[in-house]
């Protein structure tokens, strides 16, 4: 790759700006003309509001719209994974109608993937679908579905057909959300926050023109969406945005759809075990002096420090190409477990009786107690540590899989009643 | 009242008895004022009270027509006791910040510190002038939490303590304290073997899964050692004098197993579960809090290992 | 049972001992007595040396010999295994050729049971058996065999019939140790010591009589005598004896007896950790000061405590025949584990950079090197931690059982080359 | 000499390629006096050794003419140096109860404490009159320790570490005794897991037992944690001073993942064997040996993570 094409292409884009680019538009207007200019999503095809370009001409074009301080499409929430398996697996009619509106904005989207009773073994679901009359009639339940409550459509997988084996009779459908037959609750966590929602869906609807692949074809489909929340590191994890302090109204209007998005994740550092607040609150509280507990923080110091080095490790390796096996994303997520539970543990012999307080009046504005009961979340969300180990032992290991028991037609497989 | 004596409208038990029912209250995350006015309020009394007011409180103690309540100045050691809460003329005056149950005690019995590096035990009706009570926000909302301010309150002197007479104290509550836990714990273990005999995932129970079973048989192990020790310490207290089986670290000993294998059964109980157990929808995280909570109150597991330690440094000693 | 009759057994046996007890005899000559007087095993029945007691009243005769300070009969080693297992399942021929030298001593045996490819997986042995005009022909090897190198009789387990399930196709046999076909070695520890032995037998023969039960009924015989090896706590951990300190010629030759059955399991003590060390140890280096190793100190109390305490009330409830579940052995045989490992850690330590050391000089004369290298012993030998781990969730909780990879007839289940 | 400069025989290279060097010992239980000579004796020179001193031995060092070792009357922490060996008007007296390979060094460097409180660092011949050099028995056959004793032996003051450089010092030595740690539970982790793939019990490989799969699984992760703080501390070492990357304490981190990880999958190794795993039939024992040793070797894990909180406790720091 020249140098040469990466700066005219970032001499092209300054120059863009310079003739389009205006902060008094409304969110919604901005974005049309940045879309029908190409350069909203440039690593996509020229049919659909691209340009083809690679990772390294993207990361140009990105870098200058940063360095401009220019509102780019939306991107926070599940409608970044919408649109990139759209973009990937749907029909050309799919792609005209869903993707604008999603870089627009215009329309929000969920993710209607777990069960309650399919959580780690998710092709397990048992959301059922029927083809009648040219539309296909849904019921089940799906749970953890972030932002369900104000999203205008929802990506779905359901099951329709039973006496295929469990990952070949599953469907990927696009569900329109504002609907009688679907109904989302609030799910309150044990911290208090409410981040998910339960989404039941008693007959609902799905348009014939809405099943993306073939009928069956959807774990496939599945596997793309997946892939890219892996990629994007769990989706809408505060997008930046920041660089927007100016009043003007697209960087008003811009603020707000970060802030709505970004609300459900605001305990997601707690979950975490909040290291940062180790050493600072030690030191206040002379708990620094005691030999015991000092044991405790190096402890919790070498396994936060061995896991970011050993991460680091592993993105070099990646990205000098080596096919060495480094199994960086299931090991750094079990490191997260037990950090965040050691950080827990540091925390309570930090504050002794004090652990039993909560709210603004207590340590760190209750950031600490919100510490201890948020930690659990962390060995289960977004695949437990139970399923990480037996990634790890399976496929970088390479140690035998067990004697399966969920093969043969899926109407025959044991499963919660 | 089942540890008061019988003219005190007592059971005429002992400690042992009292686990007994304690460990049930803890089975069935029993909320209500037992532990503050029967167990703490009413140890402190047994202990150090005169008979006058023995005579004049546990009666309505023991039948719960009068609540009471401990209160404490530092609920991590006994060590650390009366640093906060000063007595001088029978006059309160200090801060308690962690007070379990003042907000509906009608008597506070109150332990603090005076001029001559005594403790004195004080008798007070919660209504009296100069004291302030606050709700404090509790991470376990099983427990519920006070602090307790005196501004030049006059209070009626009805025992003393000296640092051995508080040790034993904090043991006697601390033993209570061990059977709740423990009951919970058992309660919890169970319901989580429960559990994943009946939840499916890849077309098996996941209670057939290796991983699980192991930590679960771990986890029996720790639970069986720390039922064993907590009883042990019922024994304990109730042994005469000079009894050698009787440790002395008893307690303490229960607390610290009690402690870890109670807020372990909780991870546990959560963890497999797994999402749903993080959420209000079940009462798991209740249980969670509670353990969370017990851990810390009356002193961490590390506070009663060192505890142990200044008992098993000493030649001689087991 | 009348306190009458108690009593009245107590007189019968002072009567018998003044009568008959000489402790000039050789301990054989003395032996032969004890034996045709019926004392020397009262729970046995009448036919075979015994009176059919109870164990109550046997409790009482033993009480008698103890406080007389009489010699018993050999009970030591493996040996007692196999008389209770011929007692109860063998013939009468079997009994009346074997069982009295097996009192009297005269013959001394081990236990052939365990092989290189089935350790956890007893059953799943592959020592082969064929029935060859009117012998059975041995071929394979046994390990962990203690006192295999002087014994005279092994008890056997092996295949006799290859096309049925494993547990089906096991047969019981009585192996004569003094043949060519038999060859033992020692087999040496880590620790240095060389408790068990390894017994390789080629075309070894055993004569036609010495089945042990029907052919493929061995299992059951098997687990006989196992239960009986639970029962006695594992075999020969050091036997009294020590009541004899005189100097006449039978409690010699008795001593001589119980010294070499003692021998293998010297380092037993060291094996579980030697707990009793820790305090002495950490009072004497100053290490008892350290606010570390405390909290570590403490940790091991509480374990160890624990689990006393905790075997204590399962004896108990035992005792009081209730049928609540009680699982303190596989408890008991799992904490005696993770004490011994903490044991192991603490003493560790305790000594620091000395821990380097061993032998003589070291710390209490190469005591606590020897725990050091010893302890991974205790996790392994007698059923590993795994099985009991299996044991506990299977059979006390209750929790499902895995699939088995093992069904079907033995030639065609995956093993060890 | 690897980590030598050239002018002294040496590669030129840093602790990074020491690192590596190490490293690939410790995979192949390498039981050669390096780690003594060029390691200890040889950064001992390197860091507070005079040019002379530098020019007269790192060459044969380096080259393996001259083997060296580094005598240190105590291997817990640099803090308790210098109290048993007394060096009086360039005199030697005292003991060193722990030395590694004194047997057959040549040359002995010794750091001793000096009246003026000070550490000196001297350079003796083995064969001086008034050493006497026992071999110690060792729990760990692949490490040969001796015990030297010094009765008033004249000795060439080479040079002096005041605490911080004797810390150093300590630190450079820490960094690779972790390479080679490291190094050793790579190897023995691998072949553990290889094991498992191919012992059959109930017609399968343990290896597909969840239970055995999931401590594996924890047991990599561990390992690749203590991996990459090991190279990191190599290159913190190298690094420039001033560096905000390179963390004063990443050495001891280093020692005290290394130590506990190296443990780990050593106990590991032998449980998952089974028998053959604690006799003699199998190398595994050695491993387990040299883990133990290594673990107390120049400090214990729990000594390390004192010496992070050393800096750690500071303001400021990290």
């Amino acid at each position: 790759m020249s140098d040469v094409k990466l700066v005219e292409i970032e001499q092209a884009v300054h120059a863009w700006i310079d003739e389009h680019w205006n902060p008094d538009l409304s969110l919604i207007e901005w974005r049309n003309i940045l879309v029908d200019g190409g350069w909203a999503t440039p690593h996509w095809p020229v049919e659909y509001y691209g340009r083809g370009f690679t990772q390294e001409e993207s990361a140009v074009v990105s870098r200058v719209f940063n360095h401009r301080g220019v509102v780019p499409v939306a991107q926070t929430g599940p409608r970044r994974l919408a649109a990139e398996t759209i973009l990937a697996m749907g029909d050309d009619l799919q792609k005209r109608r869903f993707l604008r509106p999603i870089l627009t904005g215009e329309e929000s989207w969920c993710q209607l993937f777990s069960e309650p009773g399919s959580g780690s073994d998710l092709a397990g679901l048992s959301t059922r679908a029927e083809f009648i009359e040219g539309r296909w009639i849904i019921n089940g339940q799906k749970v953890w579905n972030t932002s369900a409550h104000h999203a205008d459509w929802g990506i779905l997988v359901a099951r329709s057909n039973w006496d295929l084996p469990k990952h070949q009779g599953i469907s990927f459908f696009l569900i329109d959300m504002r609907q009688p037959g679907v109904e989302v609750r609030q799910l309150k966590h044990m911290n208090g926050h409410a981040s998910f929602n339960e989404v039941f869906m008693t007959d609902a609807v799905v348009d014939g023109d809405h099943l993306v692949g073939a009928e069956g074809d959807g774990w496939s489909v599945a596997k793309t969406t997946l892939s890219y929340e892996r990629r994007l590191g769990g989706v809408g994890r505060s997008f930046g945005g920041s660089k927007a302090e100016r009043e003007d109204r697209v960087h008003r209007e811009y603020e707000q759809e970060v802030a709505i998005a970004n609300e459900p994740y605001t305990w997601y550092p707690q979950r975490h075990g909040r290291v940062d607040l180790v050493l600072p609150r030690a030191r206040e509280t002379g708990a620094i002096k005691d030999p015991v507990i000092r044991q405790e923080i190096a402890r919790l110091i070498c396994m936060q420090k061995g896991a970011t080095l050993a991460a680091n490790v592993a993105e070099a390796k990646r990205k000098s190409g080596s096919n060495e096996l480094v199994p960086a994303g299931s090991i750094g997520k079990l490191a997260a477990s037990v950090i965040a539970r050691q950080a827990s543990h540091v925390h309570t012999l930090i504050s002794g009786a004090d652990a039993m307080r909560s709210g603004p009046g207590s340590a760190e504005a209750g950031m600490v107690a919100e510490v201890l009961v948020s930690v659990p979340a962390i060995s289960i969300a977004g695949g437990t540590d139970e399923i990480q180990r037996n990634i790890i032992s399976e496929r970088v290991l390479d140690m035998p899989k067990e004697v399966r028991s969920d093969t043969g037609p899926f109407r025959d497989i044991k499963r919660n009643a | 009242g089942v540890h008061f004596p019988e003219e005190f409208g007592g059971f005429g038990y002992g400690p042992v008895e009292l686990g007994i029912v304690s460990e049930e209250m803890g089975r069935y995350l029993y909320c209500g004022p037992f532990f503050a006015s029967s167990v703490m309020a009413g140890y402190a009394l047994l202990l150090a009270g005169s008979d006058s007011a023995k005579q004049s409180l546990l009666t309505g103690i023991a039948s719960g027509s009068v609540i009471a309540t401990l209160v404490l100045d530092d609920l991590n050691s006994p060590s650390s006791v009366g640093q906060r809460l000063m007595a001088n003329a029978c006059s309160l005056s200090g801060r308690a910040p962690l007070v379990l149950d003042a907000h509906n005690a009608e008597q506070l019995l109150v332990i603090a510190g005076e001029p001559e590096g005594i403790l004195g035990l004080y008798q007070v009706p919660s209504s009296t002038a100069g004291i302030a009570i606050e709700a404090i926000e509790a991470m376990d909302p099983t427990r519920k939490l006070t602090s307790v301010t005196f501004d030049q309150v006059p209070a009626t002197r009805v025992g003393e303590l000296d640092m051995g007479l508080l040790q034993q104290l904090w043991d006697y509550i601390c033993m209570a304290l061990a059977h709740e836990m423990i009951g919970g714990a058992q309660q919890l273990f169970e319901s989580t073997i429960e559990y994943t005999k009946l939840r499916y995932q890849f077309g098996r129970p996941i209670g057939s899964f290796q991983g699980l079973k192991h930590r679960c048989a771990d986890l029996l192990m720790e639970l069986e050692f720390a039922k064993a020790a907590t009883h042990h310490a019922g024994f304990c207290l109730a042994a005469e004098a000079g009894d050698t089986d009787a440790e002395p670290y008893a307690a303490s000993m229960a607390k610290a197993l009690a402690g870890d294998v109670y807020l372990k059964a909780a991870q546990e109980a959560i963890q497999m579960r797994g999402g749903l157990g993080f959420t209000w929808e079940e009462d798991t995280h209740l249980w969670f809090k509670r353990a969370k909570s017990s851990e810390v109150f009356m002193g961490t597991p590390a506070i009663h290992r060192e505890r142990m330690m200044m008992v098993l440094e000493e030649e001689g000693a087991a």
